[in-house]
């Protein structure tokens, strides 16, 4: 391994010089090298739907496939995020809910005579953020199990939505701006999908670039060293949390403007396509391993299977059952390889 | 080393109390600009609660701490890096999914423009990494994965983020080696050597060791600790062993003599194994263990051992060749069968391998072979308390509490477990042991060899990969020299005179 | 994993022979918090329900505590059994589910036997997931997934997205649910004989100790010799079982089965009754008899949320906190420890 | 019908009596609702003993929160105060809620709209033990009959889902002139109500309109969001052949409009569904993308709530006696109105402000089974056509 990396170009000044890039360009094949597994299910599943029903390979397609993708795609990044430190993050469906049904009430909708322009869109990632907050204090100095605490954090966020909701009409976007933007097309993709793409950028930025990722990523691997050498462990998790808090109310803004209305449930069933998506990504529930572009991969396969199979015409009673079997056999593929006597599987 | 030099480290009276147990009484102590320092005491007697304290992870009860003529009382390990104080721990402690230079620097990231607003500087952080391994001189790319490094250069990449520290320029900073030779080969024990003598140049050192030629080699001056007190602190010139092992421990050293019946090569072995082949870790490896007879595979840390010792366990595959138990030809060896056949396995990575910290002595112990503690499916609470009782008398296993985690004892007792988990078997045929005695003191070390040899004495063939080749020629009956994967030479010590060290380590490399 | 650090404090500590410590040490694990939390919690509010009206102190409170705890109860056994060995079970409530369709079309031919043959096949089905994992070492989380989307089908197909009404044989599943013993209703009781018979197998066989093992640190115990596949078959293979008792509480309590039905939404409370039983969410540690308070206490919350007049808008954001507050309460915090 | 009255004659006089006073009053204070208790009932029946309880699947579905309207107004007119219960969806929940109000001591004169069928039998045993008297609506296992279980399960009430399904076939068939494609957007799989409607649905389409073709149905959970993701995956797979789309509901419905509106196609498709949501009125009367919404159907939540609350009360304060009941009024179907955009004015008055206690005080004066605009049409158990 070391040989390998001495390839990489002369050591001493010339080496040097692009150091930088060098790692960042590592760090970033690292992540992506992991699962040829996945990269090879994902290309049989596309060759196969391709062959079912040609119209899986058109562009109308690719653009629903994008606009579908694209919330999330916002989540896995967090997730991710979360999961390398050795976390879980349930809360996404609730904090979906509160930030979503917050920003419609405070844009242009059919209930309240508010609109507040940015200030919601504030006000609702603030919102998000805040529960994340909650979640990743509890945890880092309560000491409490993150499962719980985001679980719990995913019903007080369901909650909130529930109460801003209150017994009242349904809220439906008037503002036809806000309601085309996610599927408008720049450069022929949808809106929501550049949205999401800016975020996994950020994603790479974090976890490759920052004290907090890089943080996260020790901290997944050896929680007792990352103390004993001083590393601020209770801000990284708390930082994680936070992050993962406002990205699951971008999330929730975005699914809201897609929907065109408010509902208190509209993170429904999110949980898990991001979780999954990260596991299938090769991001070991323990920590410490994995990274953003295989999360990305996880998501585009899953939201691609359940695609291809309504285009496949797959029968409505059997698409869940194909769609577990499925991830079976890719999961399956990808774990193949890594077999071994001593490996311990969780 | 002038004796002017200034002071870089002064303790006065420095104590740390566990609730009833000191573990640390009024220690006072001085080290000056460029010292090498060699402590030593047996395990629990206070040493890695001293470092602790200096390296800001434990806060001294009473007593005062100098560094650089400054007092300094650390808040925790931060203001100990700050203050230019580096540890290289006992377990390695690296993260093993970050690059060196990572390790080597994060302590520094924060506050030496390696990242701004915590965005990381790759450049210039791989710069800094670059130029402290160079310092040490040593070859890495700090842009590997530390995960696929080998364990010396691991080791390495330990020192060189303890050197790394940056006392507030003036200051000279005060490096920390506690055991670092304990996983260390011979060949790389010199390595180490050359790297601590370099370090002398701008730093001083603190160098903790069990292994006490070494200390006498390395260091200027070796402190002992009994008791969580210095009961010795004198220059190593003219220092004997036996000087400080007396004020280590109250006895006398027992001197290791091979006084056991020295076992015969004929009739059938216990274990033999023909063309051994993996791919990749070794090949064509062909030996023979009778009962009662001690076989030692010494070499480099590449040289395959580990990968033998596990095939012979079922633990890894093998791709060609043979392994006979018994004289019996086994196929598609497993550990259970391993196990049945009356294999035992020591494996070298006791805490994550060797035992189930969570579990009391009594578990651990049951849990090979429960058969001696069962009715039916049912595990007979008494009987197994009885049979770890006897156990922990046996091997003197301290704190004697049979229902305290393992996990909480010291490594000298997890180990003392350990293997009484596996001699706790009349079947007991071959026990293959992979580093025994890593990071125990002298007193454990003995015990441990005692239990050894007693099971030889009771027909049992033993597979030895020691730390050191003076334990391979105290203890074994004959030896095997590995190099890339391959027996690059045997001995039968039945047979041989003398054998010096030198001579071996010229086989290894 | 909460895998200990040694601090010199233990490690020195006990370096000196001192029985009495020992023996004082040995006292303070068996009382220790997290052991007697778990009940502690539920009487607790138990008692402020009670406080603010009576009748829940009485046979009736316990009578609808344990009536709704009893499905919650068995899954949450069966993932405590699972999480001990450090994987998790997801598919154990879909289990569940298909197991209480399964009852509901055999029962009325066959009975007493169908109960039977289905717990069987139930079993079995647990054990696949127990042999997949075992010998793909895929994580179990991706794993059940997965097996959770098959058996949903499974469910639909089966119960031809009807609503599958027992009629003959019907007393003899409901009187489960029906009969009632000190007013707990037998579903329940089944439940604690589960969670006593399974605190047995942990602790005073070879079995459970080996499944403890793998939880606490697989690679000691597979170098240990111990069957570690076996371990985590079985223990999916009891979650299948715990979950099939499930299904029959199901059908007991409905008389009926759907897809969509009761016990379609068990899988995350059966979790969180295992975790506020003092299950460790990484392995190595359960202790049945606690999980029957953790269902218990999760099943109460929102009954408790109703009684104590907090309005039904309110409800989702009384039960997060309850969530939070009672597992903050329950878990063992040792010193060093990692929680994840 | 006229069975009927002579029927209640009896029992109710004093009730009717009551209520007209009522009335009277109510049109004293104007359609603003009746704040007082307007209800004087029968000696023998002490309104302290009991409590109104409506439990509802959650509380954010404009049909849920109707139907908590219904319940507000009718509490209101009974005098007798009222407790909502929350399922959130699950079955559990909403079962142990309701016993956790059984604790409270009072019996229960209970609306129950399930989450699930089998929750049915649960529900009416527990009431049963409370002394209680139950209307369940929507959902209940066919063989599982209030004449078997006694007179505490006073009745089981719907809107035919066969009805509701053929309002839609038309609607939809006659805009598109009866040729086409359609997409059907179902509810859950194996609920009741979904089922009843698709089979309307499609049985009507086979019966009279052989020019439309089914392309493809996807259920979608009742979820508006999965409702447009399925909505654009069929897009995708069919392109512009779509010329129609039904649903099973207007939640579902408004995900698939906003899916063909992002696709540009709202204008050429035509929608129809059940519900008549606020949202979907309002589309409706914006007329929006070149009236997309062809075809609705009427039911109001504060309707169902009412006439199941107000049966039971019936039941609970000796007014009738369930077990004297013909079969129809035990499982009894209620008629259900197909709206169009030419119709839908007339619907309006019954969303108007204080419209639940305007109808509230029309159900206590004609009694539960024939109140405008949804009076008792039929009953037992539902048949689907064949198709």
């Amino acid at each position: 391994m070391t040989s390998v990396m001495h390839e990489d170009g002369p050591r001493g000044a010339a080496g040097m010089k692009r150091n930088g890039n060098a790692s960042m360009r590592r760090l970033i094949a690292e992540g992506a090298k992991g699962p040829i597994g996945l990269v090879a299910a994902l290309v049989v599943l596309i060759v196969v739907f391709s062959f079912l029903n040609p119209r899986f390979a058109s562009i109308e397609n690719l653009q629903n496939v994008l606009f579908q993708v694209s919330v999330p795609l916002i989540l896995v990044v967090g997730a991710t995020l979360v999961i390398q430190m050795g976390s879980i993050d349930l809360s996404v469906e609730g904090i979906m809910g509160a930030a979503g049904m917050a920003w419609i009430l405070l844009s242009p909708n059919t209930r309240t005579m508010i609109d507040l322009g940015m200030w919601a869109w504030l006000i609702a990632l603030g919102l998000g953020l805040s529960l994340g907050l909650m979640t990743g204090v509890i945890y880092a100095k309560l000491k409490v199990p993150s499962f719980v605490v985001s679980l719990g954090t995913w019903y007080v966020g369901l909650g909130i939505a529930i109460l801003l909701y209150g017994n009242n009409s349904l809220p439906s976007l008037t503002s036809d701006a806000l309601a085309r933007w996610p599927t408008g097309l720049t450069l022929g993709l949808p809106h929501s999908f550049w949205l999401a793409a800016g975020v996994l950028l950020f994603g790479l930025l974090i976890s490759n670039y920052t004290n907090l990722g890089r943080g996260l990523m020790a901290i997944g691997n050896n929680e007792p060293i990352a103390r004993t050498s001083g590393m601020p462990v209770n801000v990284y998790k708390i930082g994680a949390f936070a992050i993962a808090g406002l990205l699951g109310g971008l999330a929730g803004i975005l699914a809201t403007m897609q929907l065109g209305s408010g509902s208190t449930d509209i993170g429904f069933g999110q949980l898990f396509v991001g979780i999954p998506a990260a596991v299938i990504g090769g991001t070991a529930l323990g920590g410490g391993e994995g990274g953003m572009t295989r999360s990305a991969l996880g998501v585009f396969l899953l939201i691609i299977l359940n695609n291809g199979l309504v285009l496949a015409g797959v029968d409505p009673d059997y698409q869940s059952g194909v769609f577990g079997l499925i991830l079976l056999i890719a999961i399956i593929a990808v774990a193949w390889p890594e077999r071994g006597r001593l490996k311990v599987a969780k | 080393m002038k004796p002017d030099a200034p002071v870089v480290l002064k303790l006065t009276n420095v104590s740390r109390s566990f609730g009833k147990i000191r573990a640390v009484r009024s220690v006072s102590l001085e080290i000056r600009k460029g010292e090498v320092i060699g402590l030593t005491g047996e395990n629990g007697a206070g040493k890695s609660t001293l470092l602790k304290i200096l390296a800001g992870i434990e806060r001294p009860d009473e007593g005062q701490m100098e560094i650089n003529g400054k007092v300094a009382n650390f808040k925790g390990p931060n203001d100990a890096l700050k203050a230019g104080v580096g540890v290289v721990h006992q377990e390695q402690s690296l993260f093993t999914n970050l690059t060196v230079a990572e390790n080597i620097e994060h302590q520094n990231i924060n506050h030496q423009g390696l990242s701004r607003f915590g965005i990381h500087d790759w450049r210039r952080i791989n710069r800094e990494a670059r130029k402290v391994l160079e310092k040490i001189g040593v070859d890495l790319d700090p842009r590997t994965r530390v995960g696929d490094l080998s364990f010396v250069d691991r080791q390495m990449v330990e020192i060189a983020r303890a050197v790394s520290v940056n006392p507030d320029k003036s200051g000279t900073p005060l490096i920390i080696l506690d055991e670092p030779t304990a996983v260390l080969e011979q060949a790389e024990v010199e390595v180490l050597e050359r790297e601590i003598r370099k370090l002398r140049e701008f730093a001083s050192v603190i160098f903790v060791s069990h292994r006490l030629d070494e200390v006498l080699r390395i260091c200027d001056r070796v402190v002992v600790m009994r008791h969580g007190e210095l009961t010795s602190d004198r220059r190593t010139e003219g220092v004997t062993k036996d000087e400080l092992f007396r004020a280590m421990v109250d006895e006398t050293p027992a001197v290791a003599t091979r006084s056991r019946a020295v076992p015969s090569k004929e009739g059938q072995a216990a274990i033999e194994v023909r063309d051994l082949t993996r791919h990749g870790r070794f090949r064509n490896v062909s030996f023979a263990v009778h009962p009662g007879e001690i076989v030692a595979l010494v070499g480099t840390n590449g040289s395959g051992r580990g990968a033998i010792a596990r095939a012979l366990f079922g633990a890894e595959t093998f791709d060609a060749g043979t392994i006979e138990v018994n004289g019996k030809a086994v196929s598609r060896w497993t550990i259970a069968k391993a196990v049945r056949a009356g294999l035992a396995y020591v494996p070298a990575e006791r805490k994550v391998e060797g035992m189930i910290g969570g579990y009391p002595g009594t578990r651990n112990i049951a849990l090979v072979h429960p058969e001696h503690a069962r009715t039916g499916p049912f595990l007979r609470p008494r009987k197994m308390a009885q049979i770890a009782q006897e156990w922990f008398d046996r091997l003197g296993v301290s704190p004697n509490d049979i229902h305290q985690p393992l996990g909480q004892f010291s490594g000298g007792n997890q180990q003392k477990v350990v293997l009484a988990k596996w001699l706790n078997n009349p079947e007991l045929k071959v026990l293959i042991l992979d580093h025994p005695l890593r990071g125990l003191d002298i007193g454990v070390s003995q015990a441990v060899n005692r239990e050894i040899r007693k099971a030889c004495d009771k027909g049992t063939a033993v597979v030895l990969i020691p730390d050191t080749i003076e334990e391979a020629l105290e203890m074994a009956d004959e030896i095997l020299v590995l190099k890339d994967g391959q027996v690059s030479a045997r001995h039968d010590m039945r047979s041989a005179g003398e054998l010096d060290v030198r001579e071996i380590v010229s086989e290894m490399v | 994993m909460t895998h200990r650090a040694d601090t010199p404090a233990t490690v020195e500590a006990l370096d000196r022979p001192d029985k009495v410590a020992a023996t004082l040490a040995r006292l303070r694990r068996m009382a220790s918090w997290h052991i007697i939390a778990p009940p502690l919690v539920f009487f607790a509010i138990l008692l402020v329900v009670g406080i603010a009206n009576p009748a829940y102190l009485g046979p009736f409170g316990i009578s609808i505590a344990t009536t709704s705890a009893a499905p919650i109860l068995l899954v949450a056994l069966g993932q405590s059994m699972v999480l001990n060995t450090g994987s998790i079970d997801l598919s154990n409530a879909a289990i569940g589910l298909f197991g209480a369709i399964l009852f509901a079309l055999t029962i009325p031919e066959a009975g007493i036997l169908a109960m039977i043959a289905v717990l069987v096949a139930l079993t079995l089905i647990g054990a696949v997931n127990g042999v997949i994992l075992a010998y793909t070492q895929v994580p179990s989380f991706a794993l059940t997934l997965g097996t959770l989307g098959i058996l949903q089908t499974a469910a639909l197909v089966t119960s031809g997205s009807e609503t599958i009404y027992v009629s003959e044989n019907r007393d003899l599943v409901t009187a489960l649910h029906t009969i009632k013993t000190l007013s707990v209703p037998l579903t329940f009781w089944i439940g604690v004989l589960a969670a006593i018979f399974f605190w047995a197998l942990l602790r005073f066989t070879i079995v459970g100790q080996n499944m403890t093992a793998v939880g606490k640190n697989e690679s000691g115990a597979i170098l240990s010799a111990v069957p570690n596949r076996r371990a985590k078959i079985i223990a999916f293979a009891i979650s299948g079982f715990a979950s099939g008792l499930a299904g029959l509480a199901i059908v007991a309590q409905a008389g009926s089965a759907s897809a969509s039905g009761l016990g379609s939404n068990l899988l995350l409370p059966g979790i969180a009754a295992a975790l506020v039983g003092g299950t460790s969410i990484s392995g190595g540690q359960a202790n049945p008899i606690n999980v029957v308070f953790g269902a218990l206490t999760v099943a109460f919350v929102p009954i408790a949320a109703q009684a104590l007049g907090f309005g039904a808008q309110a409800q989702s954001l009384v039960y997060g906190v309850f969530i939070i507050v009672i597992v903050a309460l329950t878990t063992s915090r040792s010193r060093g420890s990692v929680i994840k | 019908m006229t069975t009927l009255t002579t029927k209640l004659a009896g029992p109710t006089r004093r009730a009717f009596g009551a209520a007209a006073v009522a009335a009277a009053m109510i049109a004293s204070l104007g359609a603003s609702g009746a704040a007082a208790q307007s209800v004087e009932h029968p000696e023998g029946f002490n309104p302290d003993e009991w409590v109104i309880v409506a439990s509802v699947i959650n509380t954010t579905n404009p049909y849920m929160i109707s139907n908590i309207e219904g319940a507000e107004a009718i509490s209101e007119a009974l005098g007798i105060p009222l407790e909502i219960v929350n399922s959130n969806n699950s079955s559990q929940t909403s079962i142990s809620s309701i016993y956790a109000i059984l604790a409270s001591g009072k019996k229960p004169i209970m609306f129950v709209n399930t989450v699930a069928s089998s929750d049915a039998p649960t529900i009416v045993e527990a009431v049963k033990q409370a002394g209680g008297y139950v209307t369940i609506w929507w959902n209940k296992p066919d063989e599982y009959k209030p004449q078997n279980v006694g007179d505490n399960f006073v009745a089981f009430q719907k809107h035919t889902g066969v009805d509701s399904g053929r309002c839609g076939a038309q609607a939809l068939a006659e805009a598109l002139s009866g040729e086409g494609n359609v997409i059907l957007l179902p509810g859950v799989q194996d609920s009741t109500t979904s089922k009843t409607r698709v089979a309307g649905f499609k049985a009507e389409i086979a019966e009279n309109y052989p020019g439309i073709t089914i392309l493809e149905e996807r259920p979608s959970n009742w979820d508006p969001q999965l409702g447009g993701r399925n909505a654009r995956d069929l897009i995708v797979k069919y392109g512009d052949q779509i010329d129609g789309v039904w649903s099973a509901d207007d939640g579902m419905q408004i995900g698939a409009m906003q899916s063909f509106e992002n696709a540009g196609l709202l204008d050429q498709v035509k929608f129809a569904s059940d519900g008549l949501y606020p949202k979907t009125l309002e589309d409706i009367i914006s007329g929006r993308g070149n009236n997309a919404i062809v075809g609705e159907t009427f039911h109001r939540g504060y309707m169902a709530s009412a006439i199941g609350l107000y049966t039971a009360y019936l039941a609970a304060s000796g007014q009738i006696v369930p077990s004297e009941l013909e079969d129809n009024k035990r499982e009894s179907f209620f008629k259900l109105s197909c709206v169009t955009p030419a119709n839908y004015e007339q619907y309006l008055q019954y969303d108007a402000e204080g419209a639940p206690a305007e109808f509230v005080s029309r159900l206590i004066e004609n009694g539960p089974w024939d109140t405008e605009p949804v009076p008792l049409v039929g009953g037992g158990v539902e048949v689907l056509p064949e198709s």
